[in-house]
């Protein structure tokens, strides 16, 4: 397989067990495929849990309130206890529906936020698949989404479901220009498509990683990039396509019970992810910010790393007030691509001379 | 290696079986989704012909971009429950005759043609290719490049005018 | 290598300033002024730097050169480069300079001008261009350069478009450059055509190894120089200068007087190397004529602008006849000198005429404030200006311990020797010494009527005052710089100076190759001997002489120069009316062009109409005939012939249904058919 | 398995669904879809012939060329689309015949 070149974790792990050697090596890939499968999606999974109960609580402090208290200590069983809700929750599917693609919307919904992390360089040995296209894959794979909420949003039936699915898909293509003029930049910067060359790249202390080094290009194509990847995933402030005052709650408004949990985990598993490639292109992956810190290992950084831009992520939640549709096209038009522009010409001319 | 024939035969399978389905589906909406995983096939055709980098760029361009323009021109020209797609028995018939030859023919001249092909045994090396496609499209191809990306601004400015209100 | 990308620090600074100023001008504080001038002062603390590493070094061969591809097509590369050697550094600093100094009067000159900021950023910009033209050592650079300072020109002499006479002098000026440069293009694409490249090391690299020779070369160094002529104003193409006066009097000063004028002596510096005997003597003589021509036009007129349009002129053409006789470093020795007392010169008359165009303002007297008969007495009101003026004009009419004596002093010298060893080109030194005297006449006649006497307009006098700080701390920096001592340590000989150490005359393996021995000799080598001291002695007798005349006759009014107008009618005319050149042309080429377009319009009236009018009524007769046939015979048959078509088209009518999906399936089956039918 | 011939079969099985889509579909953006198919059925063969012959990069360099002009297509025929269906209401083809006059 093509694969077979490329370092694979679970593949390694796999071939050093002696209990499994009369699998052809091909299916010993596609064993180490599926354990990769379920271990990420155990990771968002886990992930969505901590982070709702997070985010609940930092939505509580910020407005000066405790937030949920009553399930375990300060709270942190509730979370555990509305998934187990919803699991048991009835398969609602309303009259009129188109079941054939109501059905089939959540589960491509969530498979792309679970395919991206197939090329996510959780540490220097740590990556599925560390192929020489990585970044363009993420960019291909996330792209996958709007046909996704475009056929939750018309199998449903329902007015604000199309128009949410509409403001979704025409808010994520318009931004995946600044996403992907941003990503260019770091893409320049180090040279390779490659995931972990990137990182790789970025070693040496924090004054190499692309947001400081190309000052003050790295900087504006980190915040262009942070900023509409949050677009990106429909997150506050841009969250239209959800605004829950104007449209109910968009493409979701039939969803309910499991179905409703894809998505939401979806959108758990996005923020993760965009978080990671932000951490990855700009903030040097699993490398230490000084040298001092080296003996703690790779894959600590990266979840930190991350994990501190989920963090921004939320708080930005709670503070920010949602744009205007108008607003929304013209930041993303005439603020975030002309910058973006400007800053490939500056990491050009950096790279040049 | 019988593993990655298996692999390659699910893929083929998809990609003409959804592109059979968005020739007889007979809602539009399906025939968009169908052509959406039938792109798809293809994008993972290209990653068996060592075209990793047409395959992103595949699911980029045709899912990213095409298909999506396609499924808003869908959604903003029919009504939700939208009518029979299929056109008149007649045209129906003699279009499956011009097609079919056309297939029979091209059929044929696969089979008879003695195709020179390089010797591709087990472990050919594969390399990344963007950055060869990157030296070439600024060198041979500058060109070709440069008429696409006007090609791509004429095209532009002619939908934005072809859409724009009448009334001024 | 370090001092060549401060020197491209240098270049680029300006353009930043402008791309700022042109954009967000109107926001920044105080407009923006601050932001290019002290841009334009880095510039020239950075110029001093370079300076001051080369003084260090002080090696006439020093040269660092930075090359890159610009534009690859296909096989054909077209490199830039930059290059920085003594010529560069000194030029540098003129230009950073005069520039600095120009741009802080500015700030007083300009103020309250509803478009402040657009003249910042006009101003960076073409300190942007010339510095650029200084760096390239390549045609095409170099010829950027060239057009980029020809626009900026243009945009700052129309700067004040709402005057008629302002705008016209702005294309008037573009258009007679637009001739030169015309000359200097094909004269590129020749180079480019015999060498392959505009790499100026590429070229002298085919002229030495001769592949670049004879009546070619000399063609393509006398087209070059034809950009030269139009760019630098010389004679026939010099008319434009005065014209630019329009322009606001720093823009006079700075690009008029010390730098954009001069870049066509800079163009002839730097293919110096290129030249042949023939090329130079050209050079030599168009440069000779203009710095007598335009005296003689200087000493009659009386807008004080203008007067000093003709004595940059002149000056101009005193370089470039010093190129021309090979005196190489003299004539870029009084580039530089000239840079610094011309554009003194200019910012005094700015100041003179700023206090009387003010005081006439307030004394609400509606009279021309350039005039120099309206002015007198300025002296009393305003001292800086007046004893800085007195120091240029001292400077430029060639008086000892000045740095214009020293530069003047070597061009004639240069003359002269050339002279000495070619008696036939005798009317070269003539020109330059009789140039000397007018210059140092006419200098101080415009000294006496603008500071002397008594104020013409006796109402307006309690308005004049001296002008603001900003105005006059650059008159005085100026006028520091015209003393010899920052040149050269003796008085009366340049050879002295770090000047002459550092300017080599470049190998001219062109003149070499014409295995001629003429011009070998001249210019340099001749200053050492005995034409020297000969020249030293003229040319003191000479000035000295012009002041006391010019002084005798508007100072004391012993002589009185209506009387001399009167005595010589004719000439007197001839001089002021700028010897018609300009009628010249427009009773020539504009009279020309307009009388084809009337001829023309007259043809196209007249014998095409009249022609087409013909045929049309023979046609009509032809057609009355044929009409007739058509009805009777040639119907009959196309009914009968239509009818039948009508029928088969009912019936293939049936086929075309409008839907293309149907031709489509036809189209289809056709072709299955088709490659059917040809493969059985 | 993998061989030129099956690549080559996939790529006439995908161009002639795409033409029978476009001569048998009502909806003009049906006809639009078969285009694609049209279009991705030239890719496979470029890069299957770039593959397995010795022109090297050659096809890949086309099939990108091709993407560029799908896009273009897609874009101007989905404005003309919409366009039409301003003007006539519909999208249907068999109802457009105004070549016909």
């Amino acid at each position: 397989m093509i694969q077979a070149e490329y370092y694979n974790i679970f593949v390694k792990i796999i071939d050093q067990l002696a209990v499994l050697d009369f699998l052809p090596p091909v299916w010993k890939f596609i064993l180490a495929s599926v354990i990769a499968a379920l271990v990420f999606f155990h990771v968002i999974a886990i992930f969505a849990l901590v982070a709702i109960w997070v985010e609940r609580k930092v939505a509580g402090h910020i407005q000066d309130r405790l937030g949920p208290m009553e399930t375990g200590w300060h709270g942190v069983l509730q979370t555990l206890a509305d998934a187990i809700k919803l699991l048991i929750k009835e398969d609602i599917i309303a009259g009129g529906i188109d079941r054939r693609l109501f059905v089939l919307a959540p589960v491509i919904v969530f498979m792309t936020a679970l395919a991206v992390f197939v090329v996510f360089p959780v540490g220097e040995n740590f990556i599925v698949s560390d192929l020489n296209i990585g970044i363009l894959y993420i960019v291909a794979i996330s792209t996958l989404v709007v046909p996704g909420i475009i056929m939750a949003g018309w199998s449903s039936n329902n007015k604000w479901s199309l128009f949410g699915a509409m403001r979704s898909a025409a808010q994520i293509v318009s931004y995946e220009v600044p996403v992907g003029l941003a990503i260019v930049c770091a893409v320049m910067a180090a040279g390779s498509l490659s995931m972990q060359t990137i990182v790789e790249s970025q070693a040496g202390g924090f004054w190499n990683w692309f947001i400081f080094s190309k000052f003050p290009f790295g900087f504006i194509a980190f915040f262009i990039y942070f900023v509409a990847s949050l677009a990106e995933i429909n997150r506050t402030p841009f969250d239209l396509p959800e605004a829950e005052s104007e449209i109910v709650a968009g493409y979701m408004t039939e969803y309910s019970g499991m179905r409703w949990s894809f998505f939401f985990l979806a959108e758990y598993g996005n923020m993760l992810a965009v978080g990671a490639i932000a951490t990855t292109l700009f903030l040097g992956g699993w490398q230490t910010p000084i040298s001092l810190l080296s003996f703690i290992p790779g894959p600590v950084w990266f979840t930190a790393k991350t994990m501190f831009l989920v963090f921004v992520h939320i708080w930005l939640r709670w503070t920010l007030p949602r744009l205007r549709v108008d607003q929304l096209m013209y930041m993303c038009w005439k603020v975030l691509t002309p910058f973006a522009f400007v800053s490939i010409f500056g990491i050009g001319l950096w790279m040049t001379f | 290696m019988i593993g990655k024939d298996i692999i390659f035969i699910i893929f083929a399978v998809i990609t003409v079986g959804s592109a059979a389905l968005v020739v007889f589906s007979k809602k539009i909406i399906y025939a968009a989704f169908s052509l959406m995983l039938s792109l798809f096939g293809v994008a993972a055709l290209f990653v068996f012909l060592n075209a990793d980098f047409l395959a992103a760029v595949q699911v980029i361009v045709y899912v990213g971009g095409i298909l999506v323009l396609i499924l808003f021109g869908v959604l903003l020209t029919v009504k939700i429950s939208s009518d029979n797609v299929i056109s008149h028995l007649s045209q129906r018939i003699w279009g499956s005759i011009a097609a079919v030859g056309m297939f029979v023919l091209i059929f044929i001249a696969i089979t008879r043609t003695n195709w020179t092909i390089l010797d591709k045994s087990e472990d050919v090396v594969y390399y990344p290719q963007s950055e060869a496609i990157g030296i070439q499209l600024l060198t041979n191809y500058i060109l070709p490049f440069e008429v696409a990306s006007i090609l791509l601004l004429a095209a532009l400015i002619g939908a934005m005018f072809l859409v724009r209100p009448e009334n001024k | 290598m370090a001092l060549l990308y401060l020197a491209i620090v240098i270049w680029l600074l300006p353009l930043f300033a402008f791309v700022v100023q042109i954009f967000f001008g109107n926001r920044l504080p105080r407009k923006g002024d601050w932001l290019v001038v002290g841009a334009m002062f880095i510039d020239l603390i950075l110029a001093l730097i370079i300076f001051a590493n080369i003084l260090i070094q002080y090696d006439p061969g020093y040269r660092v050169t930075l090359h890159f591809d610009w534009i690859v097509l296909g096989t054909q590369n077209f490199p830039l480069g930059f290059a920085l050697d003594n010529v560069t550094a000194v030029m540098l600093v003129v230009v950073t300079a005069v520039s600095a100094l120009v741009f802080l009067y500015s700030i007083g000159y300009m103020k309250g001008d509803p478009r402040y900021s657009r003249y910042f950023a006009y101003l960076s910009f073409f300190a942007f261009s010339m510095l650029g033209l200084i760096l390239f050592d390549n045609l095409l650079g170099i010829y950027m350069c060239w057009e980029l300072v020809g626009l900026s020109s243009y945009l700052l002499i129309g700067f004040w478009f709402e005057k008629d006479s302002a705008s016209n002098a702005g294309k008037k000026a573009f258009i007679t450059n637009r001739v030169g440069d015309f000359g200097m293009f094909v004269g590129m694409l020749i180079v480019f055509y015999v060498t392959g490249t505009f790499s100026l090391d590429g070229i002298e690299a085919s002229v030495v190894s001769g592949n670049f020779s004879g009546s070619i070369l000399t063609a393509a160094g006398i087209l070059l120089f034809v950009g030269a002529v139009g760019k630098s104003a010389q004679f026939p193409l010099h008319v434009w200068l005065p014209d630019a006066m329009e322009g606001p009097t720093p823009v006079s000063a700075l690009i008029h007087a010390a730098t954009m004028v001069v870049a066509g002596v800079y163009l002839v510096v730097r293919i110096f190397f290129m030249l042949t005997p023939d090329s130079m003597l050209v050079i030599a003589y168009i440069g000779g004529f203009t710095a007598l021509f335009a005296a003689t036009i200087a000493l009659v007129q009386n807008d004080i602008k203008r007067v000093l349009a003709y004595s940059t002129i002149s000056q101009i053409g005193y370089m470039i006849l010093a190129l021309g006789t090979g005196a190489y470093a003299a004539g870029l020795f009084h580039l530089m000198t000239h840079a610094f007392f011309k554009a003194l010169l200019f910012l005094g008359s700015g100041s003179v005429i700023h206090a009387v165009e003010h005081a006439f303002r307030s004394g609400k007297i509606d009279a021309d404030p350039q005039d120099m008969n309206n002015m007198g007495g300025l002296r009393r009101k305003m001292p800086v200006t007046f004893w800085t003026f007195i120091i240029a004009t001292v400077a430029i009419s060639g008086v000892p311990f000045t740095s214009g004596f020293l530069s003047k002093d070597a061009i004639l010298a240069g003359t002269l020797s050339f002279a000495g060893t070619h008696p036939q080109h005798f009317l070269l030194p003539f020109f330059g010494f009789l140039a000397a005297g007018l210059t140092a006449f006419y200098m101080f006649r415009l000294v006496f009527k603008t500071f002397f006497g008594e104020f013409s307009i006796s109402k307006a006098w309690g308005y004049v005052h001296e002008s603001a700080l900003t105005m006059t701390i650059p008159l005085v920096v100026l006028s520091i710089l015209c003393f010899f001592v920052f040149y050269s340590y003796s008085p009366v000989s340049p050879d002295e100076g770090w000047f002459y150490h550092l300017i080599e005359k470049p190998e001219q393996a062109a003149v070499a190759n014409a295995g001629s021995a003429m011009l070998t000799t001249g210019g340099e080598e001749g200053e050492h001997d005995s034409s020297h001291s000969y020249a030293l002695i003229m040319s003191l007798i000479i000035a000295f002489t012009g002041i006391i005349i010019s002084y005798k006759t508007y100072y004391s009014g012993k002589i009185s120069a209506v009387e001399w107008g009167n005595m010589y009618p004719r000439l007197y005319r001839c001089m002021f009316n700028k010897w018609y050149v300009d009628e010249f042309y427009s009773a020539t080429i504009i009279r020309f062009t307009l009388g084809w377009s009337a001829f023309c319009g007259w043809f196209d009236d007249n014998i095409i109409d009249r022609v087409v009018n013909r045929t049309a009524r023979v046609t009509v007769v032809i057609s009355w005939f044929n009409g007739k046939f058509d009805n009777i015979i040639v119907d009959g048959l196309v009914n009968g012939i239509a009818n039948t078509t009508q029928l088969l088209g009912w019936f293939t009518r049936q086929v075309q249904t409008g839907k293309i999906q149907q031709y489509l399936v036809g189209l289809l089956i056709a072709l299955v058919l088709i490659i059917i039918l040809r493969t059985m | 398995m993998i061989t030129l011939e099956v690549f080559l079969t996939i790529g006439a099985l995908l161009f002639v669904f795409g033409i029978l889509a476009v001569v048998t579909k009502r909806n003009a953006i049906g006809v639009l879809m078969g285009v694609e198919l049209i279009l991705n059925a030239a890719n496979v063969n470029f890069i299957a012939f770039s593959f397995f012959t010795d022109t090297g990069i050659d096809g890949i360099m086309i099939a990108l060329f091709i993407f560029v002009i799908a896009v273009a297509e897609a874009a101007v025929a989905l404005a003309i689309v919409l366009n039409i269906f301003r003007n006539m209401q519909t999208i249907n083809v068999d109802e457009i015949d105004s070549l016909k006059k």
